[in-house]
């Protein structure tokens, strides 16, 4: 059973609590353990590097450096905020030995330190390169024939440090879930921003873009839209009332996980993958192939 | 009229030289009819101040072996040099260096604390050293200091000639003496042995295939010699082809490979260097690892190309920090 | 340290060290450079000097040659691969051998690349006087004469091989042009109009393919490839693998009866010339003006190749087709299904390398659409697609049949972007405004045209440009974000949308068009790598060929007798591409019409007395320079054969063997030199 | 300079001054002529002049075990032969034995004769040398008589020039044994685990066999020569017994399965002063029984018992130190291992008083009494049909770790112990030689003889030389001691001029 | 040594086709560098003799760079190979010595690779600065005081008894 260090961050312990209790399950229904970081702490999320790059890195390395002394090759990191922070971090530290120094000069005062050695994984990447779709092909037990997937992936895992996908036109969702046996959309969308934070702050532009989102999957003929994103997943399940009071128009459809659809075709019963949670239910699956 | 003075000494050595001096035979008394041996403290008793009474150049040649490790010897060295009209580096020693010289890839004191503190046979708690004065109720034996380097001869002071190997044959002494005699020399600081690589001379230079190549090195300690071939075209590392000639080959009669006693040819700065570079370039591997799996088969190069080398030549170690 | 004397005669030395105007003089203080040189043992003059390549540097060489009886010259300035040549020659103009002369490089190695002053003038010291005690040692040599075979292989038959093997022939030389399609041409064939002129490129290349065909100077061997290179400069031995194209090109009269009597009676297979927009049959003719006019049989697709190949290209013949081309064919009998690939050995002076570009795959650009949209096009597809001769005879019809009411042109699409090439692909811009014009001319369209830099370098360009303008162009000035079929208002609906953020107004735009043309760069040939390696080229980071000196040698390389022409050294346009490969021709003729030339003469020797026969060296040489004599039980350098790397020098146990100009005396001297300055 | 050494150095500053103020009388003999290697004496006096203290220094260290560091062990036979040119054969063989155990590989037997011939050559010639010319003197032509005639010259002159011409063929003879197969006879390179590089040829044997039979019957007439001088000489025998040459110590030596006399293979053997056997031990064991005590003003290592430890410059029953060399190789065994020899033995032993000798001096009558068992053991070897047998190596395959090996040098037991990485380079090396062995002894020697020859600082050269002749009686080889500074071969050269020009070089000095 | 504040000294031997090329192209292209290398030109690494590296170091230099042309890209098909197992030997010999392992760095630089000169000999100079002077030559040159040093801390007011291993009998009564 192959292992990795799992860093969850803090949504998954919260509002995408649905995130990580599909995660788990699948990842070990592909031989995968993950062990989450001990005594990890908030990754700084994108807000933070605006304010002061050197520690916010710090903040971020110390993650990194806890799954270093705990001797693990490679860390996952779910949630595209923490991803791409982390990702960013170890750049940094890469590419600036000055950030390096001082950096490490504070991990000290922990007792820790940070070659700049261990990667950061995103599940997508695990599943398409480290198990191959075949693995997971075999897995499943529930096809999800005839379920029209909207993939959207939203803008940070691919951006700027598109390490496993194409940085404009994404595909490694799209491939997993044709292996599960569902009709993937071509979605133009699938990069374009989801509002992000303005959903609370600006909602004007901020509902704007969850609207386009929801509209343009709707008029694909989409059952459901699949995200790796707990923010993503907020914004686009979250708002319908909303959106719908301010556009006129209906833009009802459910958004669940990648991993959530693939609990699904593998067997696992909706309530483990934590679809009760969300606000706009997803269909259960023969309901859609009618 | 007199005949030309002709002194022995020796410095660092083990005592090899003076053998073959002695077993030059019936050939040295040729010499010896004509010349008068002055110095030989190993033939004869004799006194230093005689020496230092002697007038400057007064000794016609003066054949010195062993290499020079402490104050002592180049104070001899420096005297014999005053009073001689031909110094010569008889012997590896004087020449490059020879055996002891190795030491020059260790510090002094690494050899101090071994001997006297860490060999398995040693006890001594108290961790005593040999003193260079030390006192007891007043008495004060006094010890030469010993130095952190090994010198060659011409390190010390300048030399007409040299005589190499470890040791020399009774033959190159001879034909030596002949052309000191005769007057018709080299251009001072010859080397007096042929100056062609051994594999010239050596009985088994046919036996070498034209296209050897390397793809591992075998050592004597686990492959069994053929008795005829190249040792190079057995993939034991000899150093023929990097060595002067004029040994006769003798260790290649004894089914050995030459360990490269003579020393380096004019041409060459440094004989190990030239050696090395000679094997390795033939390597057949093209990438690092593959490389290194052929190499594995010389774990020492320092003592492998410069068994006899290591004073004369240009490799040297790195002083500070530790040692 | 005193001064080695090389045989008897004392060294008298003199140095020069030169300014380069402000290139090395605002860096090294030159004067004090000079002084120091001044106090070394055997240095009888040491000046510094202005610029000492000019005319009048020279002669203050030979001057003082004469005049203080130097035997030995130094030259501190630039680049020996600059000017060693000029120097040496001075040297001979003085008197002296010139192999008594040495350079000291302190532009390239130390003025240009360093920044502080006092540093660079005791490198400049430190390299100087390692000079002054190598030169000590140098020995007179002969340079080497080599024959110049007249014979010239010109590698690619696009404009600008075709330009290069006509000036050759003209001028008389025997010329070898090989091409690996079926037909010369290239990528000019494939064009409809050239700008800024606008005159038909077909009109103005054609002519010169058929003179290249029947030049009785030229030898034309299309479909074929070359595989090995041996030699150099002089005496290069070619060989070349001619693709069996199954006619006899001495039989077939061009007639093409063949090819509407094929079993096929409808073309069904992607026409390659026409960059698939088109059909063509297994056996056809590329494009009508093809040359030679010699049709081709596909074997990957004819059926009388169903039964596959044998591995020497010969057909295993089948009787799965009626053979109706061997029929129409008839007494010329110019059909051969048994060719094979033919092997030619030929031997040439110089060499051209003309093997051209490859255009930017646009499916790397993903946000673009290609491949996925299908009416976004490439710019060489719109070529075709306006081009008479085309797939469609010129009208401008789209893969889904409509004629395009609106069209968006994108300029640097896999140019000037670091995640794509960096560079800028120096064409595109005039040929998108050549597009903008025949597609308007064509359909009548509203064009947009989304650029980042609007370039017109070059006679007449800039008015081209205006011209456009006058003519209604929409000029974007901003990079495309993306091109997407998602509608977001009604009017979007069923059209391709750009969206791209307008520098000059400064907001995003989403601009509905029918068509998109993407106008893609130019890169080096997918096999630039190899083909470098055949004939011993660098390439630059980029991947293009690299010319032995940007400005002063643009057309060398670094290997003598072969030269760069056209787009493989470097993206340009037609007449760069045809200027440069005149100037190749003329690099050629200069040898040519000298009749030899002269070598380095570092080649190494054996010392014989010395050689202990020790066999060490013979596996060494990869050009079997060195054997072993039996008899005499010594190794033998053959001086023809050995190219002067030093390998067997380095080498060689017993130093028994020699390399002139890099003698171990003399690097060691130089080794003392550069330590000797603290 | 490294801190260590520093530290070393000033103290000896401090301690050098104390001594200076301290007005002492002191006498230096230096070095020690005639010996195998670079020794000094220095013999200090009281007030009265008679001797207070004699300190019997080495002053030169080369440190082998050091540099051979990081060498593959197959290189030791012949890196170690260096550290002395009168003896390199012991070294070399030591070294190779200790191959054969560190790669755990048994010699063939045709290997194993060969090199115990080669090692009964060297045994045969080296002893020659000692009893002609660097001892032998002593006797023959008389302790008291001038330096000039102590040596070579002077025992021609005793005992005929056609004697001196015998001795000198026949060594070279000898020799040419060892170089036949060591390529060189100095500094031989035959040694490899696991027996020789090179076999003999049949075609060669015959000359070899003649050479043995005359060894023999050299062997015989050296004994002759030295009854003939030495023991008919009532002084040198009072000499011989006298007190001042006289030590009760532990002796050491090697044997064979029945206890025999071997040079080459065997057990080593220690006898206490009354000849009771201490202990009997393999190379192996060698740490388990041997150990070295360092004195701060010699850099020559005194080695001892170490069950019985050290217990300073002392002798007597429970004394730690013992000796090593012939004397002590006949006092240790039960006899000689070939005929002609046992019956010298025999009668050695008889006119000295049974086991076991204490007296130094007649060591050189033990060395006789060696040569005709090493001469015997040539011939027997060189009849031996196997001999000639080309099978002369097994290669080893084990990995090597450690090993060990010991033979009897001329002057004594010589260890050589060697470390491995699994490579077979060396990562610890040991030797503990003869002279080593001997030096505590030796320096016993040298301070009684002292004392009992100097009185009231009168001192003559006649008197001195005697003190040199308490330990050139061990034929002490300080090269090896320190695997230092060796190389005297004394007066050789005086052979050959004498030969021909006896007078002349007479009157040289 | 020079009153100057101590940087180290490299010695460099670049091939004439990749690497000195690569360094002229850097000097056209005016990138900085450190220096402190001085380059000595060669036709091919392959005539890189390894006496020349030590010579090198011998006399001064704190460190060696070789450049020569990418495997396969041999302007003389194979002369890098050589150079390249030469060196691994002879890197591997200096470590024996004492001389750590970065003071002498073999680069592959092509002709089009003027940022790479650039950086490998900034590279070089601050690992050169972080290890220090080698500080061989000044050892070796310093014999004498070496011995005079020592003799002093031997204390020796008068020379150390000469021992020089002739035959003397040397007896000083001292009489106040």
């Amino acid at each position: 059973m192959t292992k990795f260090s799992y860093y969850p961050g803090c949504s998954l312990k919260g509002s995408g609590r649905a995130y990580e209790e599909s995660l788990l399950p699948v990842f070990k229904s592909v031989g995968v353990e993950l062990d989450e970081l001990k005594d990890w702490n908030c990754c700084g999320a994108t807000a933070y590097m605006a304010v002061d790059e050197v520690d916010a890195c710090v903040m971020a390395s110390r993650n990194l450096a806890i799954a270093e002394k705990a001797g693990h090759k490679e860390v996952v990191a779910p949630c595209s905020a923490c991803y791409l922070v982390l990702n960013k971090t170890k750049h940094y530290l890469h590419d600036s030995p000055a950030i390096n120094k001082v950096v490490n000069l504070a991990l000290q005062e922990a007792g820790l330190s940070y070659s700049g050695n261990t990667p950061v994984r995103h599940p997508l990447d695990i599943f398409i390169h480290d198990i191959g779709l075949d693995a997971i092909k075999a897995k499943v037990k529930k096809p999800l024939k005839g379920l029209k997937v909207a993939p959207y992936y939203g803008c940070q895992i691919v951006r700027p440090y598109s390490t496993f996908d194409n940085q404009y036109n994404p595909t490694t969702m799209d491939r997993l879930l044709e292996a599960l046996g569902a009709t993937v959309l071509d979605f133009p969308l699938k990069t374009r921003c989801c509002g992000g934070s303005l959903t609370g702050t600006l909602p004007e532009p901020g509902l704007l873009c969850t609207y386009i989102l929801l509209k343009e999957a709707k008029k694909r003929g989409a059952d459901v839209i699949a995200t790796v994103c707990p923010l993503c997943q907020f914004n686009l399940d979250g708002y319908h009332d909303k959106i719908e009071a301010r556009w006129k128009e209906p833009v009802r459809i459910p958004t669940v996980y990648f991993t959530q659809l693939m609990g699904l075709a593998f067997g696992i019963s909706a309530q483990e993958l934590g679809l009760q949670r969300n606000i706009t239910p997803m269909k259960p699956l023969g309901a859609t192939a009618a | 009229m007199s005949k030309p003075k002709v002194a022995f000494y020796w410095c660092a050595s083990c005592g090899g030289c003076e053998e073959t001096v002695v077993d030059l035979a019936e050939d040295i008394l040729a010499v010896v009819e004509k010349v008068d041996i002055v110095l030989w403290p190993v033939a004869m008793d004799f006194k230093y101040k005689d020496i230092e009474a002697m007038a400057d150049n007064s000794i016609f040649a003066t054949l010195l072996n062993g290499a020079i490790r402490s104050t002592e010897q180049e104070e001899m060295a420096h005297l014999l040099r005053r009073k001689s009209q031909f110094l010569i580096a008889y012997g590896s020693c004087a020449h490059t260096g020879g055996i002891p010289a190795l030491a020059n890839q260790f510090s002094r004191e690494q050899i101090l604390k071994f001997n006297y503190e860490d060999a398995p046979s040693v006890v001594n708690e108290n961790k005593v050293r040999p003193q260079l004065k030390f006192e007891e109720e007043g008495r004060s034996p006094h010890l030469p200091m010993l130095w952190d380097t090994v010198r060659t001869l011409d390190q010390v002071v300048e030399v007409d000639f040299y005589i190499p190997g470890c040791p020399p044959t009774p033959k190159l002494t001879k034909t030596a003496f002949d052309a000191l005699l005769s007057g018709n020399l080299p251009p001072k600081g010859s080397v007096l042995a042929p100056d062609m690589a051994l594999c010239g001379e050596c009985p088994r230079k046919d036996s070498k295939p034209i296209d050897v190549v390397f793809t591992g090195f075998n050592r004597s300690a686990t492959t069994i010699l053929d008795p005829e071939k190249c040792f190079l075209a057995q993939g034991v590392v000899c150093m023929g082809p990097a060595t002067r000639s004029g040994c006769e080959a003798q260790c290649v009669d004894g089914n050995m490979p030459c360990t490269g006693c003579f020393g380096g040819t004019s041409r060459v700065h440094d004989q190990g260097a030239k050696m090395l570079s000679s094997l390795c370039s033939n390597i057949e591997s093209k990438e690092e690892a593959g490389i290194n799996k052929t190499l594995e088969g010389i774990p020492d190069p320092v003592g492998t190309f410069y068994r006899y080398g290591l004073a004369k030549s240009i490799l040297r170690r790195r002083i500070n920090p530790t040692a | 340290m005193s001064v080695k004397q090389n045989g008897k005669e004392e060294v008298r030395i003199g140095f020069y060290v030169c300014h380069c105007g402000h290139n090395i003089a605002a860096m090294v203080d030159c004067p004090e450079v000079a002084k120091y040189i001044e106090t070394l043992p055997g240095v009888v003059l040491s000046r510094d000097y202005k610029y000492m390549c000019s005319e009048p540097g020279q002669d203050l060489v030979q001057q003082d040659i004469r005049e203080y009886k130097l035997n030995r010259v130094v030259v501190a300035s630039c680049s020996p691969l600059l000017h060693e040549h000029t120097f040496r020659s001075a040297t001979e103009a003085g008197g002296l051998n010139p192999f008594f002369f040495h350079m000291v490089n302190i532009r390239e190695h130390n003025s240009w690349v360093h920044t502080d002053r006092k540093e660079a003038t005791e490198k400049a010291k430190g390299l100087a006087h390692a000079a002054i005690q190598r030169v000590a040692h140098h020995k007179a040599l002969e340079t080497k004469r080599v024959e110049i075979n007249p014979a010239v292989l010109v590698v690619g038959g696009g404009i600008a091989g075709i330009h290069a093997a006509m000036t050759l022939a003209n001028a008389g030389k025997k010329v070898y042009l090989v091409e690996r399609e079926p037909s010369i041409g290239g990528h000019m064939a494939k064009f409809d109009k050239t700008f800024p002129t606008l005159d038909c490129a077909a009109c103005i290349l054609t002519p010169k393919m058929s003179e290249v065909g029947c030049h009785p100077n030229i030898t034309l061997w299309t479909y074929s490839e070359v595989t090995k290179v041996d030699g150099f400069v002089g005496n290069f031995t070619i060989q070349v693998k001619r693709k069996p194209r199954y006619i006899d090109p001495d039989l077939c009269t061009g007639c093409q009866e063949c090819i509407p009597s094929c079993v096929f009676k409808e073309p069904k297979f992607s026409d390659e010339f026409n960059e698939g927009l088109g059909k063509r049959k297994p056996v056809f003719i590329s494009f009508p003006q093809a040359t030679p006019q010699v049709v081709v049989i596909d074997p990957e697709v004819c059926l009388n190749f169903k039964r596959g190949k044998n591995p020497d290209g010969s057909a295993i013949v089948s009787d799965k087709c009626k053979k109706t081309c061997v029929d129409a064919c008839g007494d010329k009998k110019a059909i051969d299904f048994t060719q094979k690939d033919i092997v030619e050995e030929i031997k040439v002076g110089n060499i051209i390398v003309a093997t051209g570009f490859k255009t930017f795959d646009a499916e790397r650009t993903p946000q673009y659409g290609y491949g996925k949209h299908k009416n976004v096009y490439t710019a060489l597809e719109i070529e075709r697609l306006v081009n008479a001769s085309g797939p469609t005879g010129g009208d401008v019809i789209m893969r889904d049949g409509k004629t395009p009411k609106s069209i968006g042109i994108i300029h640097c699409v896999g140019s000037r972007d670091y995640k794509t090439n960096k560079w800028c692909s120096r064409v595109c811009c005039m040929y998108s405004m050549k597009l903008a014009h025949l597609l308007k001319e064509h359909t009548d369209a509203e064009i947009y045209s989304f650029y980042i830099d609007m370039r017109t370098p070059g006679k007449g360009y800039e008015e081209f440009y205006n011209k456009m303008l006058e003519e209604g162009v929409h000029f974007v000035r901003g990079r495309v974000g993306e091109v997407t079929d998602w509608a977001f208002t009604p009017e979007e609906e069923g059209k391709l949308v750009i969206r791209v953020e307008d520098t000059l107004a400064g907001y995003v735009r989403r601009i509905p068009v029918d068509m998109v043309v993407l106008a893609t760069g130019l890169e080096p040939q997918a096999d630039a790598q190899d083909v470098r390696r055949l004939f011993n080229m660098s390439c630059g980071s980029e991947g293009f060929f690299l010319e032995r000196h940007p400005k002063l040698a643009p057309v060398n390389t670094f290997s003598d007798g072969i030269y760069l022409a056209g787009c493989c050294q470097g993206p340009k346009d037609i007449p760069d591409t045809v200027a440069q490969a005149g100037a190749a021709a003329a690099e050629a003729l200069v040898l040519i019409d000298r009749g030899y030339i002269e070598q380095e003469p570092n080649t190494a020797f054996i010392l014989d007395e010395e050689c202990s026969g020790c066999k060490s060296c013979l596996p060494l040489c990869p050009y079997t320079a060195i054997t072993y004599q039996e008899d005499r039980k010594k190794a033998v350098i053959n001086e023809a054969l050995c190219k002067g790397c030093g390998t067997c020098v380095g080498a060689c146990p017993s130093g028994s063997i020699v390399q002139n100009l890099f003698d171990d005396d003399e690097i060691f001297s130089e080794i003392a030199g550069v330590m000797a300055y603290e | 300079m490294d801190k260590a050494t520093q530290d070393a150095f000033n103290t000896g500053n401090a301690l050098a001054n104390a001594a200076y103020q301290s007005k002492k009388r002191n006498v230096t003999i230096d070095p020690v002529t005639r010996l195998e290697g670079h020794g000094k004496i220095d013999i200090y006096l009281d007030d009265k002049g008679d001797v207070e203290r004699a300190y019997f220094q080495v002053p030169e260290l080369r440190g082998f075990e050091v540099f051979s560091l990081g060498r593959p062990a197959e290189d030791m036979p012949q890196i170690t032969s260096r550290i002395c040119g009168v003896c390199p054969t012991a070294h070399h063989m030591a070294a190779t034995k200790a191959l054969d155990d560190l790669y755990k590989v048994e010699p063939t037997s045709a290997g194993r004769k060969i090199r115990e011939l080669v090692y009964n050559a060297f045994t045969l010639e080296d002893h020659a040398l000692h009893v002609f010319v660097l001892g032998g003197p002593d006797f023959i032509v008389g302790p008291e008589a001038p330096p000039e005639l102590r040596n070579i010259v002077g025992v021609i002159g005793k005992v005929g020039l056609e004697a001196g011409r015998k001795v000198i063929s026949m060594r070279r003879r000898v020799r040419e044994i060892i170089s036949y197969f060591g390529g060189k006879v100095v500094h031989p390179v035959l040694g490899l685990p696991g027996g020789v590089s090179k076999a003999l040829k049949k075609e060669d044997l015959p000359k070899f066999q003649q050479l043995a039979t005359d060894g023999v019957e050299f062997a015989e007439w050296t004994l002759q020569i030295f009854k003939d001088i030495v023991l008919k000489n009532p002084d040198y025998v009072k000499m011989i017994l006298s007190d001042t040459y006289t030590h009760k110590t532990c002796y050491m030596g090697m044997v064979d399965e029945q206890n025999k006399v071997n040079f080459y293979d065997g057990k080593l053997r220690v006898v206490d002063c009354d000849g009771k056997e201490v202990c009997k031990f393999t190379a192996q064991q060698y740490r388990e029984f041997v150990s070295e005590h360092v004195e701060p003003w010699s850099y020559m290592k005194f080695t001892f018992l170490k069950q019985r430890g050290w217990k300073g410059f002392v002798e007597g029953p429970d004394t730690g130190i013992y000796g090593v060399g012939p004397l002590a190789r006949l006092n240790a065994a039960d006899g000689m291992a070939t005929p002609k020899a046992q019956a010298a033995c025999e009668e050695y032993f008889k006119t000295l008083g049974g086991k076991p000798v204490h007296h130094t001096l007649a060591t050189h009558w033990a060395r006789v009494v060696e040569m005709i068992q090493a001469a015997e053991r040539i011939e027997q070897l060189l009849n031996d049909p196997e001999i000639t047998s080309p099978d002369v190596r097994r290669a080893p395959t084990s990995v090597p770790k450690e090993g060990m090996g010991v033979v009897e040098a001329p002057r004594g037991t010589l260890f050589h112990h060697y470390q491995t990485d699994e490579r077979g380079c060396i990562t610890m090396a040991n030797m503990v030689v003869a002279t080593g062995n001997n030096a505590a002894r030796i320096a016993m020697s040298v301070e009684r003889a002292a004392k009992g020859l100097i009185k009231e600082g009168h001192v003559t050269e006649g008197l001195l030389n005697k003190v040199e002749m308490a330990f050139r009686a061990y034929d002490p080889c300080l090269g090896c001691a320190t695997h230092a500074l060796p190389g005297h071969m004394p007066l050789m050269a005086h052979i050959y001029d004498h030969r021909r020009q006896l007078v002349q070089v007479l009157e040289q000095s | 040594m020079s009153e100057k504040p101590w940087t180290p000294r490299i010695v460099a031997f670049f091939c004439n086709w990749c690497t000195y090329t690569a360094a002229d192209l850097a000097g056209v292209s005016r990138l900085k560098y450190a220096a402190n290398a001085r380059v000595i030109r060669v036709m091919c690494s392959g005539r890189i003799d390894p006496q020349f590296i030590l010579d090198a170091l011998n006399r001064g230099a704190d460190g060696v760079l070789i450049g020569g042309c990418h495997p396969n890209d041999c302007h003389y098909v194979e002369g890098n190979y050589k150079m390249l197992r030469r060196f691994q030997l002879l890197q591997r010999m200096l470590g024996d010595m004492g001389l750590e392992k970065e003071r002498v760095r073999l680069e592959w630089i092509s002709a089009a690779e003027g940022e790479k000169v650039k950086t490998v000999m900034n590279e070089m100079v601050q690992t050169l600065t972080r290890l220090g002077p080698l500080g061989i030559p000044k050892r070796w040159d310093e014999w004498d005081k070496e011995m005079t040093e020592m003799e002093h801390q031997a204390g020796a007011q008068e020379p150390v008894a000469c021992n020089c291993g002739i035959a003397k009998i040397k007896a000083e009564v001292a009489h106040v």
